[in-house]
Formats: C-alpha cells, structure tokens, sequence
C-alpha cells in the first residue's frame, strides 16, 4: 500500500510509506505543508504501520511537523510504533514529543 | 567462514537510487547469515552515510557515490566515497543534532545513527576533495538457531 | 524520464554472489517501474552472464566481475564483463546447446536465454583477455494500470 | 521452506530451492547423485512449489538426472510448475523429456 493523508475534522492523518528515507521525505513534507497551510489542523497523527525502515530523515519530517503544530498549539501522535520504529524514535529523541500508542 | 568477499559500487548521487544502494548492500551481507535486525542496523547507518553524500557532500548535484563492502570472519566493513565539499570540522560535524541544513530539515542525527547502528565508525574528510565515511559490524555475536 | 541513471558494480567471482547480482539490477531497474515478468527476464539474462563468467571466463578461480547498468528512456542496459580465458570463437559459442563444459552439466542455453529474455546483445570477446555481454531491454512496452 | 529430498519406495522426490541457479544447482547435484547411487530409484519428481526463479543451470541439472534416469531405465517428472518456469523449461527443449503437471 501507498503513503496516504487524510483530513477529518481538524486532524491529519498521515499513513507513512514502507520506507521513510530521504527520498519519500521530501514528498511527504511537501504534502503535508500542502495541507497544514489550507485546512486548520489541530493534530497530526503519524501512523507507521506499513512502515519497514526509517532513517534520520524520517527524524526530520516529524521533528519539522512538531514545530509546525506546536506554533499552532497543536499536538503530533505516533501510532502503529513497531519495536524498530520505537528504537530509532527514542534514539532521536523525538519521542519525548510524541504521544505514542502501540496500537491505535 | 575466514575467506573474504568484496564488493564496488558506483551510482548516481540521486535520492531515487538510495534504496538501491541499502538493497544491494543488504543482499550482500546474506552470506554472513545475519538477524533482521542487524541488517535493519546497515541500512540505516548506509542510508546515513548515502545520504549525506547527496545532500551535503554533492549538494544535491548528480555526482558518483562509491560504496565498497567488504567481509571476513563475520565481520562487515562499508565504506561510503562522495568527491563533494568535504567537512571542515568533522568532529564537530558529528555531534548529534549538529546540522548546517536545518532548512531542508536534516535532523543532525546522521552520523549519531551511525556511531548507533555499527560497531566502528571513522571518518575522513577534506574540504573541497570529499569525504570517506568507514563503518564495521560484526555479524552474529549471538547464537540463532 | 528522459534523465539517466548509472550504476557500476564489480565483486568477487564466487558462485554465492549470483543472487547478489541479481538483486542489484533488480533493485536499480525499478524505478523504471516493470512488471514482475520483466524483473524475471533481466535477471535471467543478468545470471546468465554471471554465471558464464564464474564458470568459463574465470573457470572458476576468484577473480572481479563487473557489471554496469544505464538507464535512459525506459531502456535499460546492462554489461558484463571479465577479464578471464575469453571465447575463440563467439558465434559458435552462442549456438544454443553448444557448451565446452558438458561434464559441469552446462546446458549450453546462456547466450539462448539471453537472447529470448533481452531485447538485444552483443558480445565482445578476445582469447587471453575477457568477455563482455552487452545487453539491452526496453522495460514497460504494455500499457499497465 | 529450504529445498529437501525424499525417498518413497523407488520415487526421488526434490523439492527444489527459491532459487535454482548455478550456486543452488551445484549442490542439487551432489545430493541426488548420491541419493541415486546408494538407493534404487525408478522415478525422479521435482517440485517446482517452492522455485521463484531458475536459469539455464537448472536446466543443466533436470538434463543431468534425466540422462541418468534413461540409462536406469526410469522417468522424471515436474510438478507444480508456474507460468515462469514452464516457458523456461519449454525454450531450454527439456520439456519434451519431462512427465509435467501443474498440481501434483
Ligand atoms: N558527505 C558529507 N559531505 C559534506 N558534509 C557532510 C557530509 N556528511 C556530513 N556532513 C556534515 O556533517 C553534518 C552532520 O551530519 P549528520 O550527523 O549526518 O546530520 P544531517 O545530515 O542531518 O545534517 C551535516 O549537516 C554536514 O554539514
Ligand atoms: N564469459 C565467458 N568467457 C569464456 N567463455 C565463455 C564465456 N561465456 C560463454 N563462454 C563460452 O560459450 C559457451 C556457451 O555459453 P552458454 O550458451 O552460456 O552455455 P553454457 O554456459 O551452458 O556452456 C560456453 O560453454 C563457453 O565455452
């Protein structure tokens, strides 16, 4: 399956791809300013369950969205976390910003 | 096994061929019969590296990207060649969350990923000739059945 | 795309690096977006070639393989070359059935399954110094969904 | 699942590997010669279930048993062969001297 990204309400949903690398980076940060600019959105919620790699750039996205919606006064939420997922997220440091929640 | 095994690699620094670049390295580290984590481990420290090439080393110019993997006694040794800009402080350069693109919203934690995911990880750098990134693992320190 | 995109690889002759072979072109020809079936045909041809060099060029001593692989225009070309014993006589050579190895069980089919499975080859041969299979293959012909 | 061969009565039964190239074939080889050496075997059956791939080293080795089993006077067999591996064996010639089923 694809990445996709869905609006409901005021939160965005962004179902990443299988591999969140430099490359797919670029296309979801894209697309989600995309959307951050035209819709009020209050959360945003990675969802990682198609998701087999991610690097430090995959970092990025999420570190940028966080400020994105912390300047807004929103929140982000990981769901779908696998233990890989986790390691890298606790490694970055990132996972003190996140709500995490293994399951959705 | 103490024979040796090695391979080349060399590609266009376009981010479309990074998951090339961690296929064809994974695939080649196999023979050493390693977990699903410790080739998850590779990857991403080769994504890193690969990475970094493109981004900083070449600076998003389409320029050659060198890989070579070599193995004996279980033991993996990749190194990642860019001819870019190079690094001028390179210690300094590999603190985490040290970034010169924050902009393109690199998160700095490249080379700390690295340090993470190998066992040794050295780099050589001159600015204006390129950079070398060397890493090494040991594959199967604990018993599988 | 009209862009380019380039890969080399070079890596010890041994038989436990075929599946590695494969899995590079593989993973290099897909962002040209083929069909399974296409996939298969490439690396057919690309083992062929692999295996031709391992078995007759180097006859079977640890030598370098090279393999490059050029992307333009949904075409896709892939060389193989070694620097091993050469072949004598290469139309010869690429009559299907004719093998000077029948008592390794070669089948003589390679230079056949290379033709039926790539769009065009050539080989370039000379005793004493190496071979090199030049294969070409237009990947996405079909319309796909 | 790993390629295996078993004996039943006078029947050889390969269940050939994912891969069959020149690295896998070479030790099919060895292992059903050794098989035919020391048991009386009537009949070879390959099974294609588990094979994804094969080139013309696979051919070499069905080539191979089938001139064995002709000098014994007995018969090879393929079964469970895909789309992929028919039109290999089909180009290669040794579909002629095959016994081939889809299903078992
Ligand atoms: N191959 C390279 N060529 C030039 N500079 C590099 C290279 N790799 C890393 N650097 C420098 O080191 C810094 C830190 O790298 P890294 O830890 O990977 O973080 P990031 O890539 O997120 O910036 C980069 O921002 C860059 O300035
Ligand atoms: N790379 C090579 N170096 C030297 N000789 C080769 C090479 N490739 C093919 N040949 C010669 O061509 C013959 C036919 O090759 P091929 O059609 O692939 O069948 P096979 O590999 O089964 O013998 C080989 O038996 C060998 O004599």
């Amino acid at each position: 399956m694809e990445q996709y990204f869905e609006v409901a309400g005021t939160d965005l949903f962004i179902c990443l791809p299988e591999e969140v690398d430099h490359f797919n980076s670029e296309k979801i940060r894209r697309e989600a300013d995309r959307i951050l600019q035209s819709r009020n959105i209050r959360r945003i919620i990675f969802d990682f369950s198609q998701t087999q790699f991610m690097d430090s750039s995959g970092i990025g996205v999420i570190m940028g969205r966080y400020k994105n919606m912390r300047f807004m006064g929103g929140t982000v939420t990981a769901v779908h976390v696998n233990e890989r997922i986790r390691r890298i997220l606790t490694l970055s440091g990132v996972y003190k910003m996140l709500d995490i929640s293994d399951m959705r | 096994m103490s024979e040796t095994n090695e391979m080349k690699l060399e590609f266009d620094s376009r981010p479309c061929n990074e998951s090339f670049a961690r296929v064809a390295v994974a695939s080649f580290m196999t023979q050493l019969n390693p977990t699903l984590e410790e080739v998850a481990d590779v990857k991403t420290a080769l994504s890193e590296a690969v990475t970094n090439a493109i981004v900083h080393g070449y600076q998003n110019e389409v320029k050659k990207i060198h890989i070579e993997c070599h193995i004996q006694d279980q033991v993996l040794e990749v190194k990642v060649t860019d001819y870019g800009v190079g690094i001028e402080d390179v210690e300094l350069a590999m603190q985490p969350m040290y970034t010169t693109k924050p902009d393109e919203e690199r998160s700095g934690m490249g080379f700390a990923f690295m340090e993470a995911f190998m066992d040794e990880l050295e780099v050589e750098s001159a600015p204006g000739k390129g950079t070398t990134v060397w890493m090494k693992k040991r594959i199967g320190r604990f018993e599988r059945k």
